[in-house]
């Protein structure tokens, strides 16, 4: 990440190509392609200096939308481009736009080494849990019995949780937003530009056209504020309607408890702590909505620093030029048993 | 008793022993010192794709090749004249390939009864008069060189291991090699462990001093120097130029180098030496597989690298995909090819040419790219220093043909003069040049060659990618008259590239009775088999293709010009199909599919057959 | 006023309209009302890579086309002789395609001021004359809409919705078809809302009462039955029938049929019509990648079933190295290749014939596979069965070659007895023909075929896998000459299938002054052209290949009772490239890379300009 | 897994085939190889519904020397051949033998979906931390600034916790164990075995030639007992040469007690519940030897109970075939509109 401040004050604006947007009206992109327009100002990166890559579906065309460096790959590679170019030039800010079928279904293993490496990459997940582009199959993120073009008796797939996934790579930052929710999704997209390392971010996104609805129970206010807990660092794990429910820790297990009946109270509850170091915590986070009625977490799940490997890669390139000197063709060529004929 | 030096131009000697005998590194030292008395040599490691094989086996048998002469050497020999069999399954696995009359130094101490049944011998070869035909040396090796070692302290492990050290002394009294630079070789390679150096050097000498002194030798040898061009040697092997090939080019072109590679054999030496130049600004990227080797390498090429991947046959389907996307990107990369024995995996560590079809085909739709075919090891450097100046310069993948033969096999490499190397010119776009306008990335030069503007320059912020890109503006487009237009645009550019290659050069006169046309690693063995006939006087020439696509331009006429054309490869015919194709001549072919190289005795007896001579 | 009915021949209607217009729905009604008349047809979709664009643009362009006629129809048509569009954006994306003269009927409600501007119309067309050259009729298409259907208590969006039927009812007016299969078709697919049914119902009749009333229409057509072979047909899309070939093929064999796959435009219908199919043993898998997609098919040969895998281009390299696998393990498996026009992602939704040279040649090594390429949507059908046959018989993979153009094009098929269909006998190796001797997986039979014994079979235990195997015992072997022996022997398994299928047809005289020989969908657009040169008396005839490797013994045959040879194709020449290298003959091309067929136009042109005809 | 008992007891030479074993004198998978000929009796198998797949490396030479249906596949490829055998046929036990390089580099995005999936493979992982075959690369479980032929100045990879990974795909049964410890090792082969479901079964293994000693901190006696706790079903966490060192829970974290002192007895030490459905547990114990001082574990982490991929669609084949009947070709070709032509 570059860390020389822009000469201007970018806009919105400033990130708008001339392309035309061509994806279904109404589909949850163009919430996505809005927040990432309205962040990038606010992270200290001149606009020359940032480079998006995708992959192939909807979501893989976010680079043509945005008036940056831009790489349409293809299917599942993203990770891979994205990895070659911040190795040669540490100094750009690259950020792939995917897909739940690009990087999780072709493209994970790309996706999992990139964790891995902690190589200082922003990967945006538009989950809509469907194929989008291909109108409409099942995804590696589509819940079990699905019934899909291609699952027309319903999918026998378990579902990824891209979370837990990106958790067990110890991935240096993993977070969750949704496209319905603007301000949360802002900050997120800013928590992940602003993260050393490898930040993934997972974004709930609707397909209008192919899965309709498939958030809606987490992202429409009816039924939002029950399902659905706001991560915070440092605060305790509250939600509902009234701000009336917690998480509390019963031994490892988290459960919900009631702040009205007077039993207990915020000081009993679960204190959210980003910076915790043993991923099992963020596991313990990232399962919690597989047990019937505890609710869903949006926000940062973790967030812990460790040397990436491009700074390490080009550390390691500095100190060898310091130990033998910076590489000289004439001596690498003559490095071996040589003889002379006259 | 003073023993007669006989003078010979050139010689073929293997060393073949256990995994553990240390045959190549005997193998190589003697390259070394071969070179430095002034022989050309050429030298061809064969070892088994087991990593140890248990003692005493056939599959466990490691040998080294090496071939010398007072002329220039251009294959590592067909037929051993010398034999080094440290076992009995050493002796039975390299029997069938020795010439008649061949000498055979045996390590007679192995010949016992565990390791002939291991080497499925029924009764002892040394006795049964079966090698009859043969010089059969017996030494017994083992026991030499303990007895050299004797009272130095050392364990019977440590002292068994020196005995290749004896071989060698003793095959530098064979063939009147000094002992002066391995001596030093020793010692600053053992220079923590003097003691071990000490051994070594013993046993070296006592391996020297005993063909001196032993009844059992009547004959030494004397290989004159050969006239080679005047210049400074060193040997090298093929994947070693390679690595030298390719960080010669981006330091003329003043730019990083980034391999993104997946380890396989025969490739993984460049990956090796490469990843050891991190002070030469080499970005070695030992990727998750060959999709993430190709794809980091596009990827390091937007960003204004020069991007290599390095692979064989396995590998090299993986990347047929994300080739097509470099294709349409438009982004300097080069592809190595190291080929192995296929189909799928095949024979890991046996060469083959197969995959040159795939090369120029092994894409989905229209899919033109660049293809170089390295000759031999020291040829390796041209073809990746070609390779990258192409990718470069008319913004490419670039694909470089090799094979294990040639990236393991090695010979003397005359050390050019960095200055002298062609220039390679990289001209990102700069913001100047497109005030006016926006920047166009798909606007080309008289070439049609699109403009490389690298993330990080301001205001040249572009996107490109695998869907089909309008001319000029690079949008994105279905427009069926671009697409046509562009798919011919792609392919004219790349047929362009002919416009500057050298012509292809004939070996030999100009027309005549026959054209042995190859490719590849192929050239030694064809160039030994057309120097013999021709030195009988037959109107025979050579014609070897270092620039596969596009063709040099004066082939079709040098095609007309002969009666017959022959061409030898390690497949079923793939240069053959495409020179039917697009000459439509025909042609006889050559094919030897066995995972080994062309005996030029192949090559000539082909010849003598198309010519009709008996 | 009764109007004039005139026959005709044959005709082209396209339907064109925004995403959300049902123009697909419209043309697949009109098409299944047609083939009811006893019309033949060829329909073909065509639709935007965008999911749902804004409604009006020019991209968001949705179009269906059909040819039918009282002659056998070899394509969707050249060029439509009747435009439907709905709105600007429809009549100018496709105004370019039709014929002079050609009647355009457009939604006049739709030419307003927005609809103009997004379409990039500076004046309203049905105003400036610019369509003077067209019979335009201007139908308020809407307003007639919406009038018929006032009063039911429908909202605006559903009355809208119902403008196709309208269309529909004013094309059959024009056409002279009756209403009643689609009313009947209606009721049944709406009967759970009958309200949208009546609906439905009425806007068709209204658009019929609209074009026998309104004065604007002075001519009907009508089109006689098509003498076709007797038999009962049906419509189908060639992924439909590559579905059902291998469903066939599976049921034939008593196997189960197992098909691992990865959605890929346009190949992802052969999955969804197969995964709806569970009761007829059929295991789809829905893989993680398409090389997952072949390696458990590869898997399910290995056990039993018959392994097929299906994608497009970018999916068919991905596949190479696993291709390569089966070669050398000596499974059936069949591969679908839909093509579409690349290289990399190129024009997904756009058709081309650019992987054959890949499909022969892109895999690592000498590795050869059968090919077959279907040549119409029908035609589907028999290229998987008979790959499916071949792959058991010869325990091979075989590829089969679709295309974009016929994949989502759809015509008759009649409907084949499945008694009639060739057998394909399995015969998985017993454990009482190994009673003697060990099981030996690589012996063969006298087709060089070797035994398929399935896991679950007590006795007949054994390995297999990538490596070079030994003839007959497969074990692990790197012997030279056994390598050369089984690659050899593997090619000419593969060209001995030569041997069984049927000698090349020919269409028209077998000698004469021009072949045109082609291969895949461009069969009609070539028929269609022969036929019309022919009926002029010239000598000029068809070859079609459905054999593409190995090809028909008589081919070259063929190819010598011709004074010239044309080759078609939507590619730079792969086939002809093919046919010069085997057949070392001079062909003349024609290409057009456009992602678009060939017009008969087009290819009727190049017949008289290598005729010499003016 | 076939449920008929055999009609013979095999023994282990039953699973020995007539191949020369080609890997290196004293390589760790000497140790693999006779454990699994050694258990495969145990199971209710028969000898012919067993099938071994593997991919490319020295480990996957594995299935050449078992005398069974075997499959040596391509380079990362196994799980995908092994699931499309599953498939085919549910009735065969299906195995992969796999490496690191193998099963996690070039093979990670089939595992982690096999995993998912849940499809009844049975997953023996050589873990050895290098690429054998290749002679010695650095592997996706090198530890970090491995120093290897291919990386001369220390690698820059953070390695993968194979079992993390497994955990955060949540496969139904995950465990470890080392080729130098037979017994255990043949039991946790044998649970693998009979477990329902994916069962992934990390073994440490020692490359003699390339990463000798990579595990001689676990495997040795001299460390063994301080560095490795076994994982025992309803039993607490003990370890140590003298069995006086436990694991305690300090809220989330697993923290090392004495029990020499009589601060802490076995009552205060965590239990060990396999079945814990929550992945968070198995990933708190996967985690726990980053911590300094904590042992690594060996055993089972976690199993539990879901219907497999394989189960889930051929009820679906039955379920659709009692609805509509056994396909019958005829129908299928009818099932459009037909018109006859006469
Ligand atoms: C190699 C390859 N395989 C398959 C495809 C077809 N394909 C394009 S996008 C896509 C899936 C897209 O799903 P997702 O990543 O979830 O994106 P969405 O469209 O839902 O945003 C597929 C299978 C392709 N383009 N390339
Ligand atoms: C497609 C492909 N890429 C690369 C290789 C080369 N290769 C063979 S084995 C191997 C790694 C083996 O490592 P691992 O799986 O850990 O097995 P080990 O030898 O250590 O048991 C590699 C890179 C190959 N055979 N095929
Ligand atoms: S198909 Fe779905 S994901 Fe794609 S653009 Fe339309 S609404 Fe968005
Ligand atoms: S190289 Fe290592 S893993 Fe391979 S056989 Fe030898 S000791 Fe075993
Ligand atoms: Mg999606
Ligand atoms: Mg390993």
């Amino acid at each position: 990440m570059t860390t020389i401040a822009p000469e201007v004050k970018y806009t919105p604006k400033d990130f708008q190509s001339d392309q035309d947007v061509r994806w279904c009206p109404g589909c949850g992109d163009y919430s996505i392609l809005a927040q990432v327009q309205r962040t990038l100002p606010l992270l200290n990166i001149r606009k020359e200096d940032y480079v998006f890559v995708s992959g192939i579906g909807c979501s893989s065309r976010f680079p043509y939308y945005v008036d940056l460096y831009g790489f349409h790959g293809i299917h599942g590679r993203a990770p891979a481009i994205a990895t070659g170019i911040k190795l040669v030039n540490p100094k750009l800010s690259v950020w792939v736009a995917t897909g739940d079928g690009d990087l999780l279904s072709i493209g994970g293993n790309h996706f999992i080494h990139a964790c891995r490496k902690n190589i200082d990459l922003k990967i945006l997940l538009f989950n809509n849990r469907i194929y989008g582009l291909t109108k409409g199959q099942y995804s590696p993120t589509s819940e079990l019995n699905k019934v899909t073009k291609s699952s027309p008796y319903g999918s026998v797939d378990y579902p990824f949780n891209p979370v837990a996934l990106a958790i067990g790579t110890e991935a240096t930052f993993v977070a969750r937003s949704m496209d319905r929710d603007p301000k949360h999704l802002q900050e997120m997209i800013l928590r992940a530009g602003q993260h050393k390392g490898l930040a993934f971010l997972e974004i709930y996104q609707n397909c209008n056209i192919f899965n309709d609805g498939a958030f809606f129970h987490l992202t429409e206010k009816e039924y939002k504020a029950d399902n659905v807990v706001y991560l915070k660092h440092g605060e305790p794990l509250i939600f509902g309607k009234e701000n009336d429910k917690g998480i509390r820790m019963d031994g490892m297990t988290p459960v919900v408890v009631s702040l009205k009946d007077g039993k207990w109270s915020k000081d009993d509850l679960l204190i959210h702590n980003e910076f915790n170091e043993d991923p099992a915590y963020a596991s313990m986070l990232a399962h919690m909505n597989e047990k019937p009625g505890l609710p869903t977490p949006v926000g940062v799940f973790r967030q812990i620093y460790k040397p990436t490997y491009d700074e390490m890669l080009h550390e390691q390139i500095r100190k060898v030029k310091e130990k033998k000197g910076e590489g000289d063709l004439r001596k690498l060529f003559f490095d071996a048993t040589t003889w002379e004929i006259k | 008793m003073e023993k007669e030096i006989k003078e010979i131009t050139h010689v073929t000697i293997r060393f073949a022993g256990d995994s553990g005998d240390g045959m190549q590194l005997t193998g190589n030292i003697f390259g070394d010192t071969t070179a430095l008395v002034g022989n050309d040599l050429s030298t061809l490691p064969d070892y088994p794709s087991e990593i140890r094989a248990p003692a005493g086996t056939l599959y466990g048998v490691s040998g080294f090749q090496l071939h010398f002469g007072s002329q220039e050497i251009y294959t590592p020999g067909d037929q051993p004249d010398v034999l080094v069999a440290m076992n009995p399954a050493a002796l039975k696995v390299n029997l069938k390939d020795l010439y008649p009359g061949a000498i055979i130094i045996v390590n007679e101490d192995a010949f016992d009864q565990k390791n002939l049944q291991l080497a499925h011998f029924e009764s002892n070869p040394l006795e049964d008069g079966s090698l009859s035909q043969f010089q059969v040396i017996k030494v017994p090796i083992t026991t030499l060189t303990l007895n050299a070692l004797e009272g130095m302290g050392l364990s019977m492990k440590e002292m068994t291991r020196c005995k290749n050290f004896f071989v060698l002394g003793l095959t530098y009294w064979m063939f009147d090699r000094p002992l002066e630079p391995t001596i030093n070789w020793i010692k600053e390679k053992f220079g923590k462990n003097p003691k071990i150096a000490e051994a070594n050097e013993k046993a070296l000498k006592a391996g020297y001093y005993f063909g001196d002194t032993a009844e059992i030798f009547t004959m030494r040898f004397s290989v004159k120097p050969a006239k080679l061009e005047p210049g400074i040697y060193r040997n090298i092997m093929g994947n070693e130029a390679i690595a030298l090939g390719f960080v010669a080019a981006s330091k003329k072109a003043g730019i990083p180098l980034f391999q993104g590679s997946y380890p396989i054999t025969p490739a993984s030496e460049i990956l090796h030496e490469l990843s050891a130049l991190r002070n030469y600004d080499v970005i070695t990227f030992q990727a998750e597989d060959e999709i993430a080797g190709i794809c980091t390498a596009i990827g390091a090429s937007f960003a204004g690298g020069l991007g290599v991947t390095t692979t064989s046959g396995p590998g090299f389907s993986l990347k047929s995909e994300a080739m097509g996307l470099a294709v349409m990107a438009e982004l300097p990369l080069v592809i190595v090819d190291v080929q192995r024995a296929g189909p799928s995996t095949g024979m890991p560590t046996k060469t083959e040419q197969g995959d040159l079809l795939q090369a120029l085909f092994g894409r989905n739709g229209e899919a033109p790219i660049p293809i170089i075919a390295a000759k031999s090891p020291a040829d390796c450097f041209n073809a990746a220093y070609e390779a990258s100046r192409i990718a470069i310069k008319y913004m490419t993948p670039v694909i470089v043909m090799s094979e294990g033969y040639i990236a393991q096999g090695a010979e003397p490499w005359r050390i050019p003069n960095p200055e002298d190397l062609p220039e390679i010119e990289v001209n990102f776009a700069k913001p100047e040049d497109f005030q006016e306008t926006k920047f166009q990335p798909y606007l080309r030069n008289e070439l049609n060659v699109r403009p490389w503007a690298i993330p990080g320059t301001p205001g040249l912020e572009h996107r490109i990618g695998g869907l089909e890109k309008r001319h000029i503006t690079g949008e994105v487009t279905s427009d069926p008259a671009n697409h046509e237009f562009m798919v011919k645009l792609r392919e004219q550019k790349i047929q362009k590239i002919a416009d500057e290659i050298p012509p292809q050069e004939v070996y030999g006169d100009p027309e005549g009775d026959l054209l042995v046309l190859g490719w590849g690693g192929t050239f030694g063995a064809i160039r030994d088999a057309v120097n013999r006939v021709r030195a009988k006087g037959y109107k025979v020439s050579q014609a070897h293709l270092f620039y596969i696509n596009p063709m040099p331009k004066n082939l079709g006429e040098i095609l007309h010009n002969f009666n017959k054309i022959l061409i030898p490869e390690l497949n079923l015919g793939q240069l053959a199909f495409v020179i039917r194709a697009k000459y439509l001549v025909p042609v006889y072919q050559l094919n030897k599919i066995q995972g080994l190289p062309f005996r030029s005795s192949e090559v000539e007896n082909k010849i003598y057959e198309l010519l009709g001579v008996k």
